[in-house]
């Protein structure tokens, strides 16, 4: 036996919905109206507020964040496919996702204006806080499945991280430990073709990013993460197999970020404006409210009539963020930090209280991307 | 009360606390069958099964990350980094978000989780194999450092630290794991986090320091006594994050003289912090500088030339003597 | 002379050093085409190529690692750390390793790099990109640490890095980036690595700082002139590892009082391992405990309140004339 | 165009020489008989070494240190397709292919007695110190083979860990980065079924290792590691490839480690000595003697006399190490730091100085594995 072939792998890609909205009859899955049109809201409510956010941030109201334009689908189709018991481990682009869970506008708000606030969750929400470090919450959601797996509980967890994430050496740990303990994990890769101005070809030599599920012993598959169906339903049958006890799975989500990797970056620098036309005619949002229409379950007025009630909905957000703003005492910094504040922690908060600095002023960062 | 040794009082606190507390899990690599390089987890996969006791992969960041998604799932991981070199492997999952769920979350989020780590030099190990990183931790707040010197406290230290709320890094002086016997009694022991303990009193000067170093300074404040009739009070830090400054302070205060030990490098080191504590706090009282003997600052030499770079009792004698003389 | 400010200082050092030596590659995340997040690669991509001028994955480890073997190879790789807090995924690689080659290999593998990196806080940045690590690589022997204030001396201690035989880790601090405006000369210019800088001199106190810090500093001592009369000396370390002890000791020994500041957090920071020396060197000269005015013990707090977190001018005052009191 | 296939890829095994020494004629490398006697002569020292050291080390006189018995043809197999001018960085496992590469046994010797001195190899040998560091070194080949593309010269770099390398973040890291820039490095897992006592297959749950190159968009293959033809010849078409300009390659050697991890480790707490001898029978050294015997190249008298020969020589190395060692200044440790010792450090040598201690004496160490 001298040479011979001792594996063999494939990786699939799944469209459901074209780019004109019609679906794959074939494919389809059955979601009930109600879950359609809460799925739209949700998209439009995490556009709407990256519209205010980016104003916001140029009003000096809020620092640098994070645009979520043109990737509303792919993790809100995802997250379709969990029980509200199975965790939520996002990246910081998983507003549609979040505010679908349940996560007030508040606290995003909060987050990016600088304030730990944002961060403070209530537990049953099941989702854990902002990661700042690329790739590190990867790991963090393989122990919230381990966990479940030794409580003998089916829930799992999903975790989501971009194309530029998959180079960190913790997204790798994450998956060979996952894979090693057939934890219940789903990993979500939002490959928006960027990883600031580094391109998804020179991130990776590998033609799929889904192919590197390969390296742990378990399956990949590319999605359209524009086509909130095909996220749907990959995510579907990956937390299936995780309930079973089948392990992990690594959905690709090929989606493009149609803004500034954050309101400080340029695009122009690294990238082609036609390229950016490209994407923009495959719009989630677009496409879904056709799918909608199609099926007669929704119209151009209730459009207009939802906006104007999402955009209410982040006005108030936005007065209540702002007042917790207003109040908020920068001296309990030192209240957090272990659940008992030793004695010299104690000495330097008193030492901090004599130059207590409200920070109203936003002075423009000197960061440019 | 039983004789035991470092090695076997850990290995008690450990057996007990998974009796008494079903969400203690432990995780590291060769800690399951192997019970660890040095035994410490002997027989513990025997008792609680492989979903209590997990051999991982070769995979630090992994162990460290994995062990705060199931402290935030409830669980209270104690995960075993095989040599405390290696933590630098996983210094961004343990610094950087171990350390600060609570803080960014005001409290929400919370991660009790111990890491475990043989550390320190002195026993021909190889190259990595001897780091003392402590006080890197002190510069990533969040995170609370425990380094016991003798079986019984390290025993309550360990069962205190898995009680914590809040990530403990327990770092274990290999010197010392078979090196001495004391009694440790079956009954539950606990001994608090953050303080010092001190175990020779004196007159004349304050020698401080923890782990492995504790019995050179033992060794040498007995010979000052004996040989130059120098009077010396040696304290233990035993948690040097966050550090028991009032035990220094007080004891400083009354000798008027200090100097302090440790393995580690001596820059940045802990002997730098409690020196600038006794600066701030009790300057006037002293009659000499604060000597520190330490390692020097270079990296840890292979082991051929380790018994020149690490301290040992003539290093120390010579530095409580010059402290006493000037 | 032209006005640069600090981005335009390292820029204009990079390009000139690429220009004289070829064996000079950078390599980081997004400093190709995008000049760095902070614009100081700014068209060095187009200057000198792909080959010159690397952009990377997001792989920390794989920036320092790779830096490491280029070195190896007898290039001089210039890597940048988007920001310092990222550090710490590569600290392994940075800490055990490129800092241990001379040593393990008694001088016959040596790795001549530079690891820059936009640090410290002020910018309102998010979590995680205001951090100041520097006393964490003062306990990894091997590491030359640099951290410039303003755009000459930056552009020289650069070039200074640059042709170092040794790893550099050279911190820039993003809050001085754009925020001051000084002569810095086209012609060559090289300052060395290791002298301090007494960049205001003055009897009464002695004000030790670096980076961003200088500038709370320089208002702090024109106040303390203007409105207290206290006639204040200010050094500027420019190198934190290794320290200029001589320059400190001399200064302390002239005025007996010193404030030390920095933004990291105070416990086994760059100022407790200065008071440690002042304490060896000096003790006897100081009429006052040396102050510290430095971060908190605690994370860098989200930026809403890193202005409570951060030194400043009224702290450091107000610390200068304490110390003057006692 | 709903589920489509987008990508397929395989993973090949290949063995030339089967455990009775008989080689497939159509796979056969020709190898002049005098690389074939130097292989033999090699593999054979390496192992008198690892007795010696046995001995050694039971004697106080080496440190703690890792057998290579049964290993001692896998790195020699894929060491014989470089050049001279090609790196190898090795893993701590190497030393039939560092001796062939012209290492002294003398370097050997010393690093593991615990000196600095072992690391000191002239350059024009161009191997890389020995690593402590799991997977840390291959970052450092895919440096190494940088520099070698952006010098435009045509060598390659060679990199060598084991199977629980594979797991930790700086494999991947270097595997997408040579991916990412094509760089001419050939990674070679010498995967012996442990680490230290975590089975391969607790180390990751992919079929083979070497399909985790899939994840980075190079090729993988299996061999025998026991099989000095098979490596040899995967390596010389990886290292072809890599000359060509087309990349890097994953080798994984299928190996044993019959010996204990290291000499302070106790196999029997974790594997079976039924396991043990199924890989006793595909011994690399018997089975390359006999591929000689049957070419005529190789008699038992002949063995007989190079024992000998070999066994001179470790005893000189050991005499030359041993008195390197009796020689050694334990102070000069602080003039290697640093190019040039900054004042504050020599000051710290000077008050060393008054401490120095030759470590004659050696303490049998705490650590059991
Ligand atoms: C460990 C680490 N390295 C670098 C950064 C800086 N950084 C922030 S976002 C980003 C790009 C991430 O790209 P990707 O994973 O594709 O996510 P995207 O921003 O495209 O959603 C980088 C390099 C970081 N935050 N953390
Ligand atoms: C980063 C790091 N983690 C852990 C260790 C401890 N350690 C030494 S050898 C080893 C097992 C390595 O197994 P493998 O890569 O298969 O190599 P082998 O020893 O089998 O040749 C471990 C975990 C280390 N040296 N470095
Ligand atoms: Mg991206
Ligand atoms: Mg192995």
């Amino acid at each position: 036996m001298p040479r011979k072939q001792v594996a063999q792998f494939t990786v699939e890609y799944l469209q459901i919905l074209d780019e004109n909205g019609v679906a794959d009859r074939a494919l389809e899955p059955s979601l009930p109206p109600a879950t359609l049109l809460q799925v739209h809201r949700m998209m439009v409510l995490a556009r709407l507020l990256d519209r205010r956010m980016t104003i916001l941030q140029q009003q000096g109201r809020l620092g640098t964040f994070p645009s979520v334009l043109g990737q509303e689908a792919a993790s809100l189709g995802c997250v379709l496919a969990l029980r509200p018991d199975d965790w939520i481990v996002p990246c910081y682009r998983e507003n549609s996702a979040l505010l679908y869970r349940g996560l007030p506008i508040k606290n995003i708000l909060l987050f990016w204006m600088g304030a730990e606030e944002g961060c403070v969750y209530s537990p049953e929400l099941r989702i854990l806080p902002i990661p700042i470090l690329i790739g590190s919450q990867t790991i963090h959601a393989v122990g919230l499945a381990l966990a479940a797996k030794i409580h003998q509980r089916d829930e799992v967890s999903m975790v989501f991280f971009g194309d530029g994430a998959t180079s960190e050496g913790d997204f790798h740990e994450a998956c060979n430990l996952a894979g090693v303990y057939q934890a219940p994990v789903i990993f979500v890769c939002i490959n928006n073709q960027y990883a600031i101005s580094v391109p998804r070809s020179q991130q990776s030599r590998s033609e799929t990013l889904a192919q590197k599920a390969i390296a742990y012993g378990f399956s990949g598959i590319v999605v359209d993460g524009n086509d909130v169906l095909a996220c749907y339903v990959a995510a579907r049958e990956a937390v299936e197999r995780a309930r079973r006890g089948q392990g992990p799975t690594l959905i690709e989500c090929l989606t493009y970020r149609l803004g500034p990797h954050t309101s400080a970056d340029d695009p122009r620098r690294y990238r082609e404006e036609a390229e950016r036309q490209v994407w923009e005619a495959r719009d989630p949002i677009k496409r879904w409210q056709a799918y909608l229409e199609r099926q007669g379950l929704w119209t151009a007025d209730q459009q207009a009539e939802l906006e104007r009630e999402l955009q209410a909905e982040i006005d108030q957000a936005v007065r209540l963020a702002e007042a917790e703003l207003a109040q908020l005492d920068p001296l309990d910094m030192f209240d957090y930090v272990y659940a008992e504040t030793p004695p010299d922690l104690l000495a330097q908060k008193r030492e901090a209280a004599e130059y207590v600095r409200p920070d109203a002023s936003v002075s423009t960062p000197a960061r440019r991307s | 009360m039983a004789l035991r040794n470092l090695v076997q009082a850990l290995n008690l606190a450990l057996r007990q606390e998974m009796e008494k507390d079903d969400r203690i899990v432990l995780l590291g690599e060769d800690i399951g069958r192997q019970g660890g390089v040095f035994r410490v987890t002997e027989g513990l996969l025997d008792r609680f099964g492989p979903m209590r006791v997990l051999d991982t992969p070769v995979s630090e960041a992994g162990i460290v990350g994995t062990s705060i998604g199931l402290a935030l799932a409830g669980l209270r991981p104690v995960a075993e980094i095989q040599f405390s070199g290696f933590m630098f492997n996983a210094l961004h999952q343990l610094g950087l978000l171990a350390a600060r769920f609570r803080s960014r979350s005001r409290g929400t989020f919370q991660v009790p989780m111990v890491v475990r780590s043989p550390w320190g030099g002195g026993v021909r190990a190889l190259e990595l194999h001897n780091e003392s990183e402590e006080a890197v931790y002190a510069q990533l707040p969040g995170l609370k450092v425990v380094i016991p010197s003798r079986p019984r406290r390290a025993r309550a230290l360990l069962v205190a630290s898995i009680r914590d709320p809040d990530p403990v890094v327990f770092l274990e002086p290999k010197r010392v794991y078979r090196s001495i016997r004391e009694e440790v009694p079956d009954e539950e022991e606990i001994f608090p986090i953050g303080e010092a303990e001190i175990v020779r009193s004196g007159r004349h000067l304050t020698l401080i320091t923890y782990g492995s170093m504790l019995q050179d300074c033992l060794q040498a404040a007995e010979q000052a006594e004996r040989l130059h009739q120098i009077s010396v009070e040696v304290i233990d830090l035993l948690t040097v994050v966050p550090m028991d400054t009032a035990t220094i302070v007080r004891s400083v205060q009354k000798t008027g003289r200090c100097v302090v030990v440790h393995e580690a490098p001596r820059s940045c080191g802990i002997g730098a912090e409690i020196i600038a504590r006794i600066n701030e706090q009790c300057l006037f009282h002293l009659q000499a500088p604060v000597a520190r003997v330490t390692g020097y600052d270079i990296p840890y030499p292979f082991f051929a030339r380790e018994q020149s770079y690490l301290p040992n009792v003539a290093r120390i004698l010579d530095a409580i003597r010059r402290t006493l003389e000037s």
